[in-house]
């Protein structure tokens, strides 16, 4: 199988692509998928890579893991694909990522997550908690109070960015006064807020996640205490319930991330009238198309400057530090743990849903698997994911 | 009770269409959305909210009806086969709505404000929600156990070939009774369409809850259902704000299984045991 | 010879040889991709024992081939030893067959039946995804394996041996053999089961409980049986699964997939043990296809098709064909044992 | 082909019985008539109108009742809804006939908001019977009525049917093995073989010699 | 009277009793459907079970089977209290029944229907030649391969006889066995009850055509609102006053 990086020798180079346009997570699947294919015509139309066309390879994965393997198999063996990037769900991550492993295939995941996977052939090149959790953190307890009040969703993603809120919290002097996890699939909420109610926390940390549980605002917003300042790393900017909800419900909701489509530099509305341009039905260019975008061309470069799609060589100039300038600002690569150094943006939410960018934290570095696991992915690659309260 | 009117909510459809035809609407979920999808619509586009929830039932009616003359008539004494069906038109829809709407829709505001009791503040529309259950299950026991079409509904479904050489015009029984079925799943969809956020996988955070209640209601489709609910109901809100809510969904399916388990014919056979007992010392 | 041949026979023999020679015509992708594909053909044939022949409505299949997944993770991974695999492999069939008994036990003794135990299942399965979903903290762990939440666990390693020098691991074609020859065994034992006195006895519960009883059956304890059995095929599928993918997590046990093995049973035509396997394999293939094509109307066109299926054919599609080679080839008119006669399909009950 | 070349004509007012070994497709002929059964070729003609394409349900409303064969019933609906099913033919006349049901049949008054389908077979019989003549029908299907039911309650059956068939011209098609009680209702009696009809006779011409003829096996 | 118990066990000596019913009494909410029924059976013995519609007859059997548990009163069967017994056990104890409304499996074959029954009780390798053998007793053996729910009424009506006997029980329960049945075909069963009667098979029989039960019958039990009400041959039987007005009516019809 490991001709799968000799691909030289054909006259396209093959971007392979897994991302759900269907299914529950189809709402960022499909803003996803619109990035990679607006980066490749980019590229294309600039003279592709290695003199090369890229050719993207993008079945459906419909929200299953189950067909995130079959694909991510057919996609190796079978399209001999040069490279993979995607996956939304943490689960549909961790159910390709051994296959990636196992045929040494080159592998990026450009989206937000909890954090923690060290593996050679991965890149998470999104947002992760030292980005996400910390900075807003900060911000929160210097601003409001150190009162916290977590509600989080029930499975990776929201246990673990919890901890590092909990983290986080210890570090900063707040003080957790109460945590709910809340089932996936769950719509309903109204004795979760009458128990944020009873609490009386200084501000809310919602680390919820999917259409279900978005739901939760509009319920908070005509029975929960009206002006509670609220954080989050992941709504607004990932699935934009600030335009799928009426205002108020998120009145007064700071978000830390990379990217927002109301992001007011330069580069950033550049991107998005670009993104616009070519898809102008999508209802929003959020945090994850932007690290898509990133993503590939981030890869690209690394081709181009490899000279060849060779998987060891095209890791080796990634892990050279390699950076890219992106709608997002400077994005590189930290060599130890594969993982993004980005600006990152304190957005926030006014009574009519205005999302201003009020904040922002320079290059923040993604130190934790390092600093606190000792992994030096240059050296030795454990093919792990680690979690805070390990 | 704010669980309550949800399970009932959520079941109510389904109960009419599984009840009393027998017939497993996996799509049910689906139904819901589109309510809630042509309620949405609607009231964005300036429709008073109570017009806007009854066009969204009505509409999911029509739907019902094209669904039935289509493909559900021809399903009729082959539950099994329904499955299949109803399995199929859930994935053409769920997909379809994407397809045509997009992932999201812009949701809107709960109506009517909220109220504080002690230093909690309620949602006065989740008040009239319960409300409405109470009143359409009334309704519903009404029409189905009280009215000639009810009393002909129900033979039908239990024996089709008697029912009709008895007179009664079978197949406009099955199609009413979806129809009915469908938009009552409409209707639910419209009323929540005000509290959550609307996409195509909308409909599906109802399904566990609707089969849950309506099965352990057992045959009687709609007392069954009210008790069902009740009961349920009031396990999961108070698991859910004692012990959070993953203790509430968990002890809500264990309550169900322990439930059949001591009550295999689910609540309507406990129920008609019950009335047998107080009719016979009476009467 | 030709007298006893008939369409099912006949092309069930084909299958069995193109299969077994498939290795030497497919690529090691379409092996790897064909093993996958018969690997999920035990969950069918596990809901087929159950629900096909006896009559139990089951809607929580996938949680055996969960608790199959799960267990021979978890075990197999604990021991770091290639030998210790076909342990796990044997203990996880073994649990899953003594929690499907246990829970077969909890409903047929205790009178639940039809679409109680639908809902029975569905709720233990639900309450398994549920559980396995938060299961994200280490405090989760089972030995020194992290049950790994929603994300599930991965690097499961693959069925091997070793033997002194000897060493094989089941993968690729070795896997496929594995699959493909135990898929005949079973086959032909429950084909032969089926005309036996078992099978009758799975028969007579299908058909009419009540009237069974009197017949000297002892109800609780065959459906009990069946489910046990079933339970345990739906883990050997489990098992096969995870060896294939190296993972497993609770979405394989969420309403979705809990449902797909009950709407493919019976869209095949419930009572015929080759059509599930035949229609289970046609089902992951189109599927599979539908979503390589990456097309937005996949999931449309496959609901299209599961209707038309219905609408058109309603003994199930693969039981016409079957009906079809025989009048064409056999010259006669099919009378198949245990009641998947020519003109009757449905039950009106589960 | 269970039934053919069958032509029978049911004269207002009559009663007209079917006699028939088992499986000689009586029960089939009934079905086609009140067309739960295709029908090949033939016409089903029903006071003067051709009601062949009629579906069930409309033939029932022009008036044709019919008691099948193992007396089906609704079983989940009480007894007392069970005989409200039957008003469902009776389109034009006003009062339905409940008294006269009670009278003749007390045991069902007793029972009204009993399941039907927990009483006893006899009683279920009797259910069918009185759930038929509710709806006033003009012509009466009766197949085989008496199977089941007590021996002096045939007796009052036959009474009813002939009070009724006096009193309002009620017309009856009785497949019956009970001679006695073909012998007491039927104007003409026609016999059935291998699903054909294979004599014609006078009830009262009835002997012992015929019945040995069609009924032997 | 209290020589009686001694006298009892003399009559049991001489005529082993294969059931007897205690006291046996049950409830459906208010009603009681059978109250305080005695019956004794003895083996070899051939007994009608007679009594007005919703007397209790069928609910007897049932009692008899397991099919209901009595509010009161116990079953026992060979001297053995088998009150408790589930009812496929009782079954496998040499109960055969043939249920009023007929128990077949509609989707299955004649065939499959008589080898579901017999499997049980005949040894593997002889079970076709049963199944064969016992179709051939009530003449349905052209029937064997079709598909149960397109037999009519009365052929069903055999198929459920044959299925009865295939277990070889040692009594058979047969609740109304020749309803639906024209007189030629009620002869027939008559003469293979009372064949099977001869065999040394214990019979309990329910029907409501006295002409059936005169023709076969020695001993004849009515019940009447769930009580025994008399008993008796059946010549004492038909002429008791009484049950000919509960029952049996004015004598019109006989003689056909
Ligand atoms: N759908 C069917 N397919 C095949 N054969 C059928 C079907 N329905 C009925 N038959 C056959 O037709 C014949 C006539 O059946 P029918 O029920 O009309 O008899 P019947 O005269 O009413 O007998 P009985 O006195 O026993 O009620 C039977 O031999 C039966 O096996
Ligand atoms: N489950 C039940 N619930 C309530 N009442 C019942 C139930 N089962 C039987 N009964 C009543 O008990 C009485 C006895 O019924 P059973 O079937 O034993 O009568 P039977 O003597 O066999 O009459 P038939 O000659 O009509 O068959 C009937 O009045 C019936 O309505
Ligand atoms: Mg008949
Ligand atoms: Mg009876």
């Amino acid at each position: 199988s490991d001709d799968s990086s000799s691909g030289s020798n054909e006259d396209t180079i093959k971007l392979g692509v897994l991302e759900d346009r269907s299914g529950d997570f189809a709402l960022v699947g499909i803003q996803k998928s619109h990035a990679v294919e607006l980066a490749v015509e980019e590229i294309n139309e600039n003279g592709g890579l290695l003199g090369k066309q890229i050719e993207i390879i993008a079945p459906d994965t419909q929200s299953d893991d189950k067909r995130f393997q079959e694909m991510a198999r057919k996609l190796i063996l079978e399209d001999e694909v040069d490279v993979i990037m995607g996956a939304f769900s943490s689960a549909s991550r961790e159910a390709i990522r051994p296959i990636m492993e196992q045929n040494k295939m080159l592998y990026f995941y450009n989206n937000q997550y909890e954090g923690g996977v060290a593996s050679k052939y991965t890149f998470p090149t999104g947002a992760v908690p030292e980005h996400q959790v910390m900075t807003v953190m900060e911000y929160m307890i210097d601003n409001y109070g150190s009162n916290i009040y977590t509600i989080a969703a029930d499975y990776n993603f929201g246990q673990i960015t919890a901890d590092w809120v909990r983290v986080a919290a210890e570090d900063l002097g707040g003080e957790i006064v109460g945590e709910e996890f809340i089932p996936l699939g769950e719509s309903q909420f109204n004795s979760s807020i009458n128990k944020i109610q009873k609490a009386k926390p200084d501000f809310l940390v919602v680390l919820l996640t999917g259409e279900k549980q978005s739901s939760f605002y509009e319920q908070w917003n005509t029975s929960g205490i009206k002006d509670l300042p609220m954080a989050t790393t992941i709504n607004m900017a990932q699935q934009y319930e600030h335009i799928r909800t009426e205002a108020p419900a998120l009145a007064n909701m700071h978000v830390a991330a990379p990217f927002m489509e109301e992001l007011d530099t330069p580069e950033a509305e550049a991107f998005v009238e670009k993104f616009r341009e070519k898809f102008p039905d999508d209802d929003y260019v959020g945090m994850e198309a932007e690290a898509q975008y990133t993503g590939v061309y981030l890869w690209a470069k690394a081709v181009e400057q490899a000279g060849t799609t060779d998987v060891d060589a095209v890791i080796e100039e990634l892990e050279s530090g390699l950076s890219y300038d992106a709608p997002s600002g400077t994005v590189s690569i930290d060599p130890k743990s594969h993982h993004a150094i980005k600006d990152i943006y304190l957005f926030h939410a006014d009574d009519e849903h205005n999302v201003s960018n009020i904040f922002k934290w320079e290059q923040v570095e993604p130190y934790w698997l390092h600093e606190e696991k000792g992994i030096d992915l240059t050296k030795d690659s454990p093919n792990e994911q680690y979690t805070p309260i390990d | 009770m704010d669980s309550f009117s949800f399970l009932i909510l959520a079941a109510i459809g389904l109960a009419i269409i599984f009840g009393m035809m027998g017939v497993i609407n996996l799509a049910h979920g689906e139904f819901i959305m589109l309510g809630a999808y042509i309620t949405t619509l609607l009231s964005l586009a300036g429709v008073p909210i109570p017009l806007a929830i009854m066009l969204g039932a009505l509409g999911v009616g029509c739907f019902g009806f094209i669904v039935d003359k289509l493909i559900i008539r021809h399903l009729y004494g082959r539950p099994l086969d329904s499955v299949v069906a109803t399995w199929g038109i859930s994935l053409i829809m769920g997909q379809g709505m994407l397809i045509i709407m997009g992932p999201s829709l812009q949701g809107l505001s709960t109506p009517l404000g909220s109220f504080t009791v002690g230093d909690i503040n309620y949602s006065t529309y989740r008040l009239v929600l319960g409300i409405i259950a109470c009143l359409l299950l009334v309704i519903l026991y009404w029409v189905f156990m009280h009215t000639k079409f009810g009393l002909r509904s129900r033979a039908t479904m239990q024996n089709e070939e008697i029912a009709r050489s008895l007179g009664t015009n079978t197949s406009r029984m099955y199609t009413s009774t979806f129809v009915i079925g469908s938009m009552f799943a409409g209707l639910t969809g419209g009323l929540y369409s005000f509290t959550m956020s609307i996409g195509p996988t909308f409909g599906s955070g109802f399904l566990m809850e609707s089969f849950v209640t309506v099965i352990v209601g057992g045959a009687n489709p709609l007392i069954g259902t009210v008790m069902a609910g009740g009961t349920l109901g009031v396990v999961h809100s108070g698991l859910s704000y004692v012990f959070g809510t993953f203790i509430g969904r968990v002890g809500l399916l264990v309550a169900a299984i322990l439930f059949i388990r001591l009550w295999p014919t689910g609540f309507s056979g406990l129920i008609e045991k019950k009335l047998i007992r107080v009719k016979r010392y009476n009467g | 010879m030709l007298k006893n041949m008939n369409a099912e026979k006949s092309i069930m023999m084909l299958l069995c040889i193109t299969l077994l020679i498939f290795p030497l015509i497919g690529s090691a992708y379409d092996v790897l991709n064909m093993s996958y594909f018969l690997s999920t053909v035990f969950l069918s044939i596990s809901l087929w024992l159950i629900w096909g022949l006896t009559g139990i409505f089951s809607f929580g299949q996938t949680a055996f081939f969960g608790v199959g997944g799960y267990a021979y993770a978890m075990i197999s991974m604990n021991f770091d030893n290639p030998n210790m695999t076909i342990l796990a492999l044997i203990l996880a069939m073994v649990i899953a067959w003594g929690l499907a008994f246990l829970l077969g036990y909890f409903m047929f003794y205790g009178g639940v039946n039809d679409v109680f135990v639908g809902l029975i299942t569905l709720c233990v399965t639900l309450v398994m995804a549920t559980f396995l979903a938060q299961s994200a903290g280490s405090q989760w762990k089972i030995g020194d394996v992290l049950l790994g939440g929603d994300n599930g666990i991965n690097n499961i390693p693959p069925i091997a041996f070793k033997l002194g020098s000897i060493e094989l691991s089941l993968y690729g074609n070795s896997l496929y053999y594995f699959i493909i020859i135990t898929m005949i065994i079973i086959y032909l034992l429950f084909k032969k089961m089926q005309i036996g006195k078992l099978g009758y006895s799975f028969i007579a519960v299908r058909e009419n409980r009540e009237r069974s009883q009197l017949l000297g059956y002892n109800i609780p304890f065959l459906q009990t049986l069946a489910f046990s059995f079933g339970g345990m095929l739906a883990a050997f599928s489990g098992v096969l699964y995870v060896t294939w993918g190296g993972y497993i997590a609770p979405s394989a046990m969420d309403i979705s997939a809990a449902a797909l093995p009950v709407v493919l049973v019976a869209a095949a035509g419930r009572k015929n043990i080759s059509a599930v396997m035949i229609f289970t394999v046609l089902y992951y293939f189109l599927s599979q296809k539908l979503s390589v094509s990456g097309s937005e109307y996949a999931l449309v066109i496959l609901g299209v098709i599961l209707i038309l299926v219905i609408l058109v054919v309603p003994q199930g599609i693969v039981v016409t064909l079957f009906n079809f080679f025989d009048r064409i080839f056999f010259k006669k008119r099919r009378r198949n044992v245990n009641g998947t006669t020519t003109d009757s399909k449905q039950a009106g009950n589960f | 082909m269970i039934v053919r070349d069958v032509s029978i004509h049911v004269e207002k007012g009559k009663v007209i019985s079917i006699i028939g070994r088992n499986g000689v497709g009586k029960s089939t002929l009934m079905k086609g008539i009140m067309g739960l059964l295709p029908t090949k070729t033939g016409k089903v003609i029903f006071d003067g109108v051709d009601i062949s394409h009629a579906s069930t349900y409309e033939r029932a409303r022009l008036g044709i009742g019919y008691v099948p064969q193992g007396h089906g019933v609704f079983p989940n609906l009480t007894v007392e809804e069970n005989i409200r099913m039957g008003e469902a033919i009776n389109i034009k006349k006003e009062n339905n006939k409940y008294e006269m049901i009670y009278h003749y049949f007390p045991r069902i008054k007793e029972r009204l908001s009993q399941k039907a389908g927990t009483l006893s077979g006899g009683e279920r019989a009797q259910l069918s019977i009185g759930r038929a003549l509710i709806g006033q029908p003009e012509l009466l299907i009766l197949d085989e009525p008496s199977e089941g039911i007590q021996p002096n309650i045939i007796q009052s059956i036959g009474e009813i049917i002939n009070q009724i068939n006096k009193d309002l011209g009620l017309t009856v098609l009785l497949v019956e093995q009970h001679i006695g009680l073909i012998k007491t209702l039927a104007n003409t009696c026609y016999a059935m073989d291998k699903g054909s009809i294979v004599g014609e006779h006078a009830a009262d011409e009835l002997s012992s010699e015929m019945i040995q003829k069609y009924l032997s096996v | 009277m209290e020589l009686q118990p001694t006298q009892n066990k003399q009559v049991t000596s001489n005529h082993e009793k294969i059931l007897e019913l205690k006291n046996l009494t049950i409830d459906f909410g208010g009603l009681r459907a059978v109250n305080n029924v005695n019956l004794t059976v003895n083996r070899g013995e051939l007994r009608g079970l007679i009594g007005p519609n919703g007397a209790g007859k069928s609910t007897i059997f049932k009692l008899i089977m397991g099919i209901h548990s009595p509010t009161a009163g116990q079953v026992i069967l060979k001297e053995n209290d088998i009150t408790k017994t589930s009812t496929w056990q009782r079954a496998r104890l040499g109960i055969g029944i043939k249920m009023q409304i007929p128990g077949v499996f509609g989707e299955l074959t004649g065939y499959e229907n008589i080898r579901i029954a017999a499997q049980n009780y005949v040894v593997p390798n002889e079970i076709d030649e049963e199944i064969n053998r016992l179709a051939k007793l009530v003449g349905i053996e052209h029937l064997l391969e079709h598909e149960v729910n397109n037999l009519s009424h009365g052929q069903q009506q055999w198929l459920e006889i044959a299925m009865t006997l295939s277990s070889k029980p040692e009594l058979l329960l047969l609740d109304e066995p020749v309803a639906g049945m024209g007189p030629e075909e009620t002869a027939f069963t008559a003469e293979i009850v009372q064949r099977l009667n001869k065999n040394g098979v214990s019979i309990i029989f329910i029907d409501h055509d006295m002409e059936f039960v005169r023709k076969i019958s020695e001993r004849v039990t009515v019940l009447h609102q769930g009580a025994t009400f008399a008993e008796g041959s059946i010549a004492e039987i038909e002429s008791n006053q009484e049950v000919i007005e509960i029952y049996l009516g004015s004598d019109v019809y006989e003689g056909a």
